[in-house]
């Protein structure tokens, strides 16, 4: 064997590693209202520019600009600005409960909170979303209760998944949040599955697939395009590009060219890039992607170009891999605070408001935090029932695992 | 009654539940137009119309996928998976979440959906057309798997899998698929035609899934078979004339637990027959069940009687396939032991 | 549930099926000689064109013309076209063979003999294809002995492979040709991996991968484009669209949306669409992706594009899903008569040199099957040894497997 | 003589073979800079240069398709899958190539290649961080399946296993990483300080694949066990004062069935245990083989502990993982019955 190797090969490496001043220079922010509205009907082949730009609405200074703007009203945006900070609060407290040992694992979206909430804020009742573990802004988003998120992160007496799941893998069918797997990528060609049923059922519902930069990578990413783009079924394919995924940056799954979204201009699908932290942009391209689906025009990939500013998960410690500071770098801000700034220079919100609303939101949490922990907490004081892992496998229990039922129980 | 074909069972056990149950829809690799390379969705299309059955791109990972989805939606997706040696693409999807959506969402969420898929030798299809892949869906928590050997038995258990609430894994020995073999590959073969289990009745009706047969009453020993091998059993307890009760398991996962015990204990002899390879397949349960609930009637050890560990060759299939002789031996070794 | 869908997904169709006339209306084949030669080392977004066009060298009037003509001498030529014809024999005779029993199973290529045959003069000793069951022509380019070819389609005594695989499974690694598959696009990220240890230990070969339009469709091609646009490795992917995948036509894994070579452009990899029936511009396409590959500058997607002029295998009738005058319409011709033209037409050959030239092929063809059918054939005269089957799956068998052989021994 | 966590060994056993043979490469999710989320590749990176150790896209089907090609070309890669329950979308390129390419060319081509992957509960991982699926592997012709239960062992495996000409699937009981296991979750966690077989040889050193160890000599019966559960079961038998004779298998395939055998011959009496779920588990395999074997000596039935047949809970881990209690009553119920 050769012992130099003529290095023919590459190995994609971020830009900054820790120590490195943090160096997002080669991230190109297109400016905000550049990117054009196109027709719903769009011919895909068209939509190059789409995939490589990002759609940007607020401006650094909180104005909103472009044919993308103003499809929200007061109401929405200021509800939408208190989903993001109660689903911040509740990531603060849930880390710390984590700490606690309270919880054996959870996972913050802080800087990603836009992406859930003013997507879900384009669905219906009856829709469905196949989220990945970062997504609980799909729930906060329609005001799912706090107790009941709670009692499934504390594997408590009230888990409504008995215990079963980690803690985040929710599950909601009456709030349209498929049951989350903890495998990788699996869930975003089911969402194609459940939008042909829905189109064979001749129903109204449309579905929603998520899945992360690092994710695209897996085999399902290719299968949910592949039959997306085959069947046209009414689903939105989003990828929410947060540049990482655990240590490995979004250049190993991207291979350090083209984006996210331009993977879906060869399968002839309406491909967009959209500012993940600017809460109306999100919205707006919510609202395009989901108005295709319902009238039948088929597919939209989005790419949700975002940041991951916490740990990947309490597990995680991100130190290890990235600069610390490369999170204040991040060019594209702080979702919560840029909506802020809109609010305040539109006159519907103040730094006093604000603060009031954070208080407020605290408490909320807290309360509902102290009732879950009533139900108990991994530390004790209340736990789904031992025996009931041998229930609701199937809908029938088999006679082999009645057997084993029983002998668990005599060791009871 | 009509006389059918176990393709011909299968497919009007398709049609019966596509006409009866507009949630049921049909898909996989040529499944569509063409009807399927073994024809067992021939005419489906035209009948109940393309979105109803029809082509998917070559990704069984993707098909399964889909399926989920479709199933979690409310529809009772039941696709075919070309040969079962083309489900391992597919066997995350299957293993990792078809088998979990109900347990794991605490039944928010449930998963009805079949996987058809031809399986075991004796084709000359090698080792990527031959497989028998039961005892690695038998190993996962939340399957059923199901097995038959007769078109009487294919319609019904298909009926039963597809009105099931949960997943089931449905493998089609394709060697049945025209006719019963005995395992005399050497002979003439034989077609459905004629065959008392080729009767196959019109309309609905159902197997339930986890009841096993016995196919053949005895009083010297029980052999535990399915598929293929149940009539290669059958000619072999012949040709020997050992008095074997023979039991077709049909179901795998549930499994026929009574019937099973019941029958050792009244024999006080077992072996276990399957095509699949020896280690750490199907007959590796069964036998070490056998013993632990029969071990005090047990008057010899429980033989296996399987493919050998090797992957399946494409020229040497007959020596590969555990025909009639190595059954026959068996048979006499365990009723003399 | 709803008993008349509203649709809102569609099935893709071909434009005919049996009984229709034969129609490729809708298939654009641009003038010969109208797509550019781009330097090696192209940015890849620039070549957004060469993945919807298509390259071509050869008129109709079999005029060589454009910037990529001219890349192979009189010699090479003549010499292609004499394997095109050699394949193409050995096909008709194996057919044969199939139904006197004398094979269980047989892939013809007939009208798809370009393809690996020019692509392989492209390539070097100690290069490495990772091949699909149709490309034999990568081993009669190399003049690979028909008669060994045979030994293995007869599954006789001097059977290469033992008579393990199924007919046409070859393996040849002195010919730098990958043991095939029977599970489709398995081996399209091994050929990445191939590339990938090249690089690493410095050496200067190369790999080619293959996949067929329908095996696009499986999640390896994602593992492929993914590994490939992430690690650059030496590697040329190629996916041969002969329009069919068994009975289903390609628009089933294309998404009746662009063409299968602009999936690469996602993943920012220079993608070239070829006319897989015009030997030069098959040859001259490989070639420039090779040299791409040789000299570091990663790899490149090829999509070949020709039609399978014969059933799938023995075991498929394709008049049971497409016209049966469908590939006399094939609008790209035949590759042995278009090569024939064109050396007629540079006064290099003639229809009597041809009808010569197929005699001689002819009869080698049929010495090869004589000697072959010596060792045996599926009907007898010599097998390969039964007991064989227990050796060779480890380097060392293991007592399990020795016990069997002493079992299965004792049954002999 | 250095103490090591089986983390460390791991390590080290990968280093010493980087050092030794330039063709050993290192690659998978997160082992490149970080050095892996069990830090199994720490350091390894820097020491050997990125085209030596290096991150991979989230695929474990590239992950392991990639390598099947470099084993091919002629390198060692040596593979790391994140857990054990991520193997699944590379069962495929697993169980159809890796497994098959020595034998379907006939030794053209071969494919030396080793999969690690943690493995087993114990951690609060859920369905989808604890799977033990050693049968999905003992299954299928090809491969080999190693299981260490020590820090000497982890190290000495895995040598030998990067040094074996055919692919290897190495499993890691995460349980063990840090120190030995005895099940008893409720006591405070001990290390491996201090533990004997903590102690690891420097340098080059390798433990034969299918070589199984006595790790405690017994009269009463056989316990035929590994990873994970071997310190349970060691801890078991004194609990229950049962003299056991405890058997690591630490290679599945290959099996060393004459210790197996010998030492059932010698007890008459013997249990199977694992933490995957029971129903075609290796438990299943390993309790046919020994009936058949020694079918006469066998005074008892031979009887299994496992995982129960569901996926592995979160909240309920305890219940599930098959503790010192519930062996503790096998092994009494054994010797007595
Ligand atoms: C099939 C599979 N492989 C690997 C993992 C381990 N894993 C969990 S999260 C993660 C990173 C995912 O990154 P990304 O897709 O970007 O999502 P993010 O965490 O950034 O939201 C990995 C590798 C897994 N859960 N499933
Ligand atoms: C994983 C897998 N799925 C399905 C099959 C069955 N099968 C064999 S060939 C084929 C069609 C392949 O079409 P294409 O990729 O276009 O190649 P072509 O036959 O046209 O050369 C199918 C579905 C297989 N061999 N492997
Ligand atoms: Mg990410
Ligand atoms: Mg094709």
């Amino acid at each position: 064997m050769n012992q130099q190797p003529t290095v023919r090969m590459t190995i994609p490496e971020p830009e900054a590693r820790p120590g490195d001043a943090p160096d997002f220079s080669r991230v190109p922010i297109p400016e905000a209202g550049a990117v054009t509205l196109p027709p719903l009907d769009v011919e895909p082949r068209l939509l190059r520019n789409h995939a490589y730009s990002i759609i940007r609405i607020l401006r650094r200074d909180g104005e909103a600009v472009g044919p993308w703007a103003e499809m929200l009203n007061e109401e929405e945006l200021l509800a939408g600005l208190k989903q993001m900070m109660t689903l911040r609060a509740l990531d603060a407290r849930m880390i710390t409960a984590q700490r606690q040992g309270k919880t054996s694992f959870y996972v913050p979206q802080t800087g990603e909170e836009a992406v859930a909430i003013a997507f879900q804020r384009a669905l219906r009742t009856g829709d469905m979303n196949f989220p990945t573990y970062r997504l609980a802004g799909l729930l906060i988003a329609q005001d799912y209760p706090l107790e009941t998120m709670m009692n499934q992160i504390f594997s408590n007496a009230e888990d409504p998944l008995a215990g079963r799941q980690m803690p985040v893998l929710y599950s909601a069918k009456e709030y349209g949040f498929f049951t989350v797997s903890g495998n990788l990528g699996t869930q975003f060609v089911q969402a194609v599955g459940w939008a042909m049923a829905a189109a064979i059922d001749g129903s109204e519902k449309i579905a929603a697939g998520w899945i992360g930069d690092g994710s695209t990578a897996e085999s399902d990413f290719h299968s949910a395009m592949v039959f997306a783009s085959t069947y046209k079924p009414p689903v939105v394919l989003n990828i929410v590009n947060n540049q990482w995924a655990i240590s490995t940056f979004q250049g190993m799954a991207r291979g350090e060219s083209g984006t996210f979204a331009a993977r879906g201009l060869g399968f002839g699908m309406p491909s967009l890039r959209v500012d993940g932290n600017d809460f109306l942009a999100v919205h707006a391209v919510a609202r395009w992607a989901t108005e295709r689906a319902r009238q039948g025009l088929g597919p939209t990939l989005i790419e949700h170009v975002t940041y991951r500013a916490g740990g990947h998960s309490t597990s995680d410690n991100p130190e290890g891999y990235r600069p610390q500071a490369e999170s204040d770098a991040w060019p594209l801000g702080d979702p919560i605070e840029r909506l802020k700034l809109h609010l305040i220079r539109r006159g519907l919100w103040s730094d006093e408001r604000h603060a009031q609303a954070q208080a407020e939101i605290r408490d909320t949490v807290v309360t509902a935090q102290k009732a879950a922990e009533k139900n108990g907490t991994l530390l004790g004081g209340g736990a789904p029932r031992r025996r009931s892992i041998f229930e609701g496998l199937y809908a029938e229990t088999p006679l082999h695992l009645e057997r084993q039922r029983a002998a668990a129980e005599a060791l009871l | 009654m009509t006389q059918m074909t176990m393709i011909e069972a299968i497919r009007d056990g398709l049609d019966v539940m596509m006409s009866a149950d507009a949630r049921v829809i049909v898909f996989g690799e040529d499944v569509g137009y063409f009807g399927g390379v073994f024809r067992c969705t021939q005419g489906l299309q035209e009948k109940h119309g393309q979105l109803r059955c029809f082509d998917t791109p070559i990704n069984e990972s993707g098909i399964v996928g889909a399926a989920i989805g479709m199933a979690a939606y409310g529809l009772r997706p039941c696709v075919e998976i070309q040969f079962a040696d083309y489900m391992f693409p597919a066997y995350d999807q299957i293993t990792q979440e078809a088998a979990r959506i109900r347990y794991r969402s605490n039944g928010d969420f449930t998963c009805p959906l079949v996987i058809r898929m031809p399986t075991g030798g004796g084709i000359f299809g090698g080792e990527t057309h031959s497989q028998s892949p039961e005892a690695l869906f038998t190993h996962v928590s939340g399957l059923k798997t199901v097995l038959p050997a007769t078109p009487y038995d294919a319609k019904g258990l298909l009926i039963a899998a597809i009105e099931d609430p949960d997943p089931v894994i449905f493998l089609e020995p394709k060697r049945l698929y025209n006719g019963p073999f005995d395992g005399h590959h050497d002979r003439a073969a034989v077609s459905w035609a004629g065959h008392p289990s080729a009767d196959v009745p019109a309309g609905h009706y159902t197997v339930p899934l986890g009841r096993a047969a016995v196919r053949r009453e005895g009083a010297d020993l029980t052999v535990l078979t399915y598929g293929t091998m149940v009539h290669v059993c059958l000619a072999a307890a012949e040709e020997q004339g050992v008095d074997a009760e023979i039991i077709d398991l049909r179901s795998l996962i549930p499994l026929d637990l009574e019937t099973i015990e019941a029958s050792v204990r009244k024999t006080g002899r077992c072996i276990v027959v399957h095509e699949a390879t020896l280690t750490s397949g199907f007959g590796a349960e069964l036998s070490a069940r056998v013993q632990e609930a029969c071990f005090y009637h047990l008057e010899a050890p429980v033989r296996r009687v399987a493919g050998w560990d090797v992957p399946y060759p494409h020229a040497q299939e007959w020596f590969y396939f555990p025909g009639p002789a190595r059954v026959g031996r068996a048979l006499l070794e365990t009723v003399e032991a």
